[in-house]
């Protein structure tokens, strides 16, 4: 394996949990796209790990403005670093699923519907963690949050995650796609089109949280494997509205594979919930279908 | 020192936290086993592997201990090994 | 007048007249989402933009949360930005300005004043504007269109001043103002671009120099930095005033500084307004000096920063203080009333009588001020002035 | 100080009006304001609107609505049964209805003020072959009070609307002003005092 840029723009010190997807998936965008960068990043775990007063562990300039407008203010940023002539300076907005999905969607709407020269990446890890693990529109079927307990009369999460590699295909991008933080070279190859192109550009990437899924902090990474792996999280890529590459799976294992490494899933494995493994097999094999993954 | 306008604060600062300290276990290196090829310094979400000549080094002041670069090492060349002075 | 400065001596709408002011003022960019009344304005530079008259990126948003967020990240980037905006847009926009203000962040945006819902009005009053004073905005109230059109052109060197970096917004009536048509002066670009020294921040976002935006701070800094904001907006009133002084040397238009004063100097009882209903006191002043009626106004230019020191001078030999507020806080009551109060308290000024009036529109007419007045007078004879705020012509008929 | 109250219904230009004569009195020399009320929540066809003009030979600062105008405009008569169209009128006041029909079969009891009908949609309709009769109605108000000249007027239509529909409503503006002028004793306007 090759690692073409050694230069880290994130430093050493911060404050994520001990094997944090969100900080790998970080280092391996920032080290892709190189320094003439502005990163903006929402309120999220990103945000508070990175950034106490006196202690940043950005090498990059970035902002947190705040919650839901970060796709807004970087739509200034470019259109003001435009303004001054600046045409090399890329803008990545990098911002969880409760930003993406949930509270900033119509900003993120409005910033590629403009046309607005900036790569958006979503690290999706399923759920509000960094407020303690709550439900977000990204959470996926039968999984459990602090939200959507199990209980009596819950079984978790009782609908499937929102398709928003669909919902930001819909808006014409010139580029779409979803990347994981186990394919570096992947997702390093689909930062530098996403930000080659001109124009808006969206990066789905999948980012296991070890404390919201239940995993143990070495099982990022696999996790993240796993995921493609299934079918449950396809790697794919749109260019123009066309299809172009899809990660292909030679003989996709079953979601219980996936699923039982989580405690977030654990309820699914008691008797009584077979249907719902069975439901979730089901999106797997859809996906499969859809992309023509085994072929 | 002053605090600056707007809470605007200077680049790479967390350098000088000590996160090694959050550590249970301790990556150990089979420096014989290991090639050097940079998948654990890539997966690293502490910035706290180095490869230098082919050697890989770890930086004990920000190692978290995670682990995630002995699951990862195509070689097998790191174990985690218990903490010095960690009760487990 | 400097006849030198100007441009054009035309009747127009205050819209337009803001419009071309902004042209001359040229910000970098300018962020606009339509709300009534505010829609002429971003209407007439949007005609700007399309025959190339106007460079701005003019970006068309989704909303006036976003329309605040984009000029927030503009003037992160060291470009001068604008907006506008009105009534719910700008409580839409409320969070991003507590975000301005803290990252310290000088874009102005003018406020076309107009009522709150429920119920939907889409009439004059302060509520919307005053409902923000906590943010640590600058906040300047205008009288007329040509005020208007000076006070933008202040506004921006005030909050882009190093000493100040702060948010700003020129408070201007819906309808009476926006919609009206006045003679305007207007200024020549380059006696504005004169006047207006180029934005030069402290700190910007660039690849040269790293810096992080919007850090995350603990209890062991985090009172210092609030009071970093409110004390900035403190000081910001000696640079209002002397901007409004270099304004008259090199315009030679003046308003008064954080306050203007009209007749107090042997007034008994003063007025206290804001806003276009001050034109309209002015023409009852008249009525009731040629009476003989020692009566006087403040007209509050600045309410953020708030001119405190200024109004316990000017009160100093008034007797009674009645303050017309044209919003309030619901269970405390007229909010510039409030404010007054808290200022002269134990002080030694004159009583304080709070009017709230000319909510959602309800016109304030001389008949009104002459009224207020009246009542006035007999509540400080009959030494019974109530602390609450009194509710004028309010129908208890319907309640 | 004289005051001008426009009342129209959306779509008619009654704000328009009000503009153009503040325009012409600022062409003329003189210090001016308008305004819009446009009360029902905004900018819609068919509803209710007023709007003010005040023309003075000093600088205006009254800036609130005129509740005793001087003058009335009325575009259009089925506000009467709408709107209290009179309220506040000063005696010996103008009003100018925009109406073929006389004060009487139009069933205004004129008391302290004079009333005027002129046919300004027939005008609009001849001249601009669409009913938008507020150019029309300000040529007939300009003949009828001598309060403005003709050449003000027409800066103030060239201005709002450039090009050919600005000249299209000068026309109209100026057949009605003859109109108006040629008839103030009868014809198609009719007074009562």
């Amino acid at each position: 394996m090759q690692t073409d840029l050694k230069k880290n723009y994130l430093a050493p010190g911060h404050n994520a949990c001990p094997g944090c997807g969100v900080a790998i998936g970080v280092r391996l965008i920032l080290r892709a796209a190189g320094e003439k960068v502005v990163v903006v990043s929402p309120t999220g775990c990103l945000e508070t790990f990175t950034s106490p007063y006196g202690a940043s562990a950005w090498e990059v300039p970035w902002v947190h403005p705040l919650f839901e407008n970060a796709p807004a203010v970087a739509s200034g940023i470019e259109a003001a670093l435009k303004y001054k002539g600046d045409y090399e300076t890329h803008v990545i907005v990098i911002g969880g699923d409760g930003a993406t999905f949930d509270i900033g969607f119509g900003a993120l709407s409005g910033m590629v519907e403009r046309g607005h020269d900036i790569l958006y990446i979503c690290y999706d890890n399923e759920a509000y963690m960094n407020t303690g693990i709550q439900r977000s529109g990204a959470t996926p079927y039968g999984a459990t949050t602090n939200t959507t307990p199990r209980g009596k009369f819950s079984r978790g999460e009782t609908r499937p995650k929102k398709d928003l590699l669909e919902i930001m295909r819909a808006h014409n991008l010139r580029y779409v796609a979803s990347a994981t933080i186990a394919y570096p070279q992947d997702l390093a190859r689909k930062v530098k089109k996403g930000l080659a192109i001109d124009g808006p550009a969206y990066i789905h990437l999948i980012t296991p949280c070890n404390l919201g899924w239940g995993i143990n902090p070495e099982e990022t990474v696999e996790l993240s494997r796993l995921i493609v792996k299934t079918g449950l999280f396809p790697l794919v890529e749109y260019e123009d509205g066309e299809l172009t590459s899809v990660h292909k799976l030679k003989n996709a294992l079953p979601v219980e594979e996936y699923l039982k490494k989580q405690k977030r899933f654990a309820h699914l494995f008691e008797e009584e919930n077979a249907q719902m493994i069975a439901e979730i097999q089901k999106m797997a094999d859809q996906n499969i279908k859809k992309y023509n993954l085994a072929g | 020192m002053k605090l600056n306008l707007g809470g605007v604060t200077e680049a790479g600062r967390s350098k000088q936290n000590r996160t090694g300290n959050w550590r249970y276990f301790l990556p150990v290196v089979d420096q014989k086993r290991c090639n050097g090829c940079g998948t654990c310094e890539l997966f690293c979400p502490d910035s706290a592997i180095e490869i230098n000549n082919k050697l890989c080094l770890i930086n004990t002041f920000y190692c978290k201990g995670c682990g995630i670069c002995a699951r990862e090492c195509p070689r097998s060349a790191i174990t985690m090994q218990v903490e010095r002075g960690v009760a487990v | 007048m400097n006849p030198e400065a100007i441009k054009s001596k035309e009747i127009m709408q205050g819209s337009a007249a803001i419009a071309e002011t902004i042209k001359a003022i040229a910000p970098g960019v300018i962020a606009v989402y339509p709300i009534t009344p505010q829609t002429h304005i971003l209407e007439h530079l949007a005609r700007l933009v399309a025959d190339g008259q106007l460079k701005s990126k003019y970006i068309t948003v989704e909303s006036e949360f976003s329309a605040a967020s984009v000029i927030f990240g503009a003037a992160s980037a060291g470009v001068r930005s604008y907006t506008a905006s009105a009534s719910q847009g700008l409580l839409l926009m409320t969070e991003v300005i507590f975000n301005m203000a803290g990252t310290r962040l000088p874009a102005v945006i003018t406020a076309v004043n107009r009522s709150l819902s429920p119920p939907i009005n889409i009439q004059v009053d302060h509520q919307d504007t005053m409902t923000l004073r906590d943010s640590g905005i600058i906040q300047i109230y205008v009288e007329s269109i040509q005020e208007a059109v000076d006070t933008h052109i202040q506004i921006f060197k005030i909050a882009e001043d190093r000493e100040v970096l702060l948010p700003a917004m020129v408070c201007m009536d819906g309808w009476i103002l926006s919609h009206a048509y006045e003679p305007v002066t207007l200024w020549r670009d380059e006696a504005v671009q004169e006047f207006l020294p180029p934005f030069d921040p402290v700190f910007q976002v660039d690849p040269k120099n790293p810096l992080t935006y919007g850090a995350l701070t603990d209890d062991d800094k985090i009172t210092e930095f609030k009071y970093m904001v409110h004390d900035a907006l403190i000081r910001s009133k000696e640079k209002i005033k002397k901007v409004a002084g270099e304004f008259r040397d090199a315009f030679g238009n003046y308003y008064g500084d954080v306050i203007e004063k009209t007749y107090t100097e042997d007034a008994e009882l003063i007025l206290i307004a804001m806003g276009s209903m001050a034109g309209t006191i002015k023409a009852a002043l008249e009525k009731l000096r040629a009476q003989g009626k020692r009566v006087g106004l403040i007209k509050i230019r600045s309410f953020r920063p708030f001119p405190d020191q200024e109004l316990r001078t000017a009160l100093a030999g008034a007797k009674a203080a009645v303050v017309l507020d044209r919003s309030f806080s619901c269970s405390s009551g007229g909010i510039l009333g409030g404010e007054i109060k808290a200022c002269l308290y134990g002080q030694g000024g004159p009583q304080v009588i709070n009017y709230a009036l000319g909510i959602g529109g309800r016109e304030i007419y001389p008949e009104t001020v002459l009224e207020i007045v009246n009542q006035s007078e007999r509540l400080v004879e009959s030494g019974k002035i109530p602390p609450e705020t009194i509710f004028y012509n309010l129908n208890r008929e319907l309640l | 100080m004289v005051e001008i109250r426009v009342h129209g219904r959306g779509g008619q230009g009654s704000v328009v009006t009000a503009e153009l004569l503040a325009i012409a009195a600022f062409r003329a020399g003189k210090f001016s304001q308008a305004f819009p009320y446009l009360g029902g929540g905004g900018e819609r066809r068919g509803a209710p609107v007023q709007a003010f003009c005040r023309i003075d030979n000093k600088p205006i600062q009254l800036k609130c609505q005129i509740k005793q105008p001087d003058y009335l405009i009325v575009q259009d008569v089925s506000l009467f049964d709408v709107v209290d169209i009179f309220q506040g009128l000063k005696k010996g006041g103008f009003v100018l209805v925009n109406s073929a029909n006389g004060p009487r079969e139009l069933g205004i009891q004129a008391q302290d003020f004079r009333v005027y009908n002129f046919p300004a949609t027939e005008v609009a309709l001849e001249t601009l072959k669409r009913p938008v009769m507020n150019t029309a109605m300000i040529g007939a108000f300009a003949a009828l009070t001598g309060m403005f000249d003709l050449e003000s007027l027409k800066y103030a239509v060239g201005r709002k609307f450039p090009g050919e529909i600005g000249l299209s409503n000068v026309a109209a503006m100026e057949k009605a002003f003859r109109l108006a002028k040629g008839s103030s004793s009868g014809g198609s306007v009719t007074g009562e005092a």
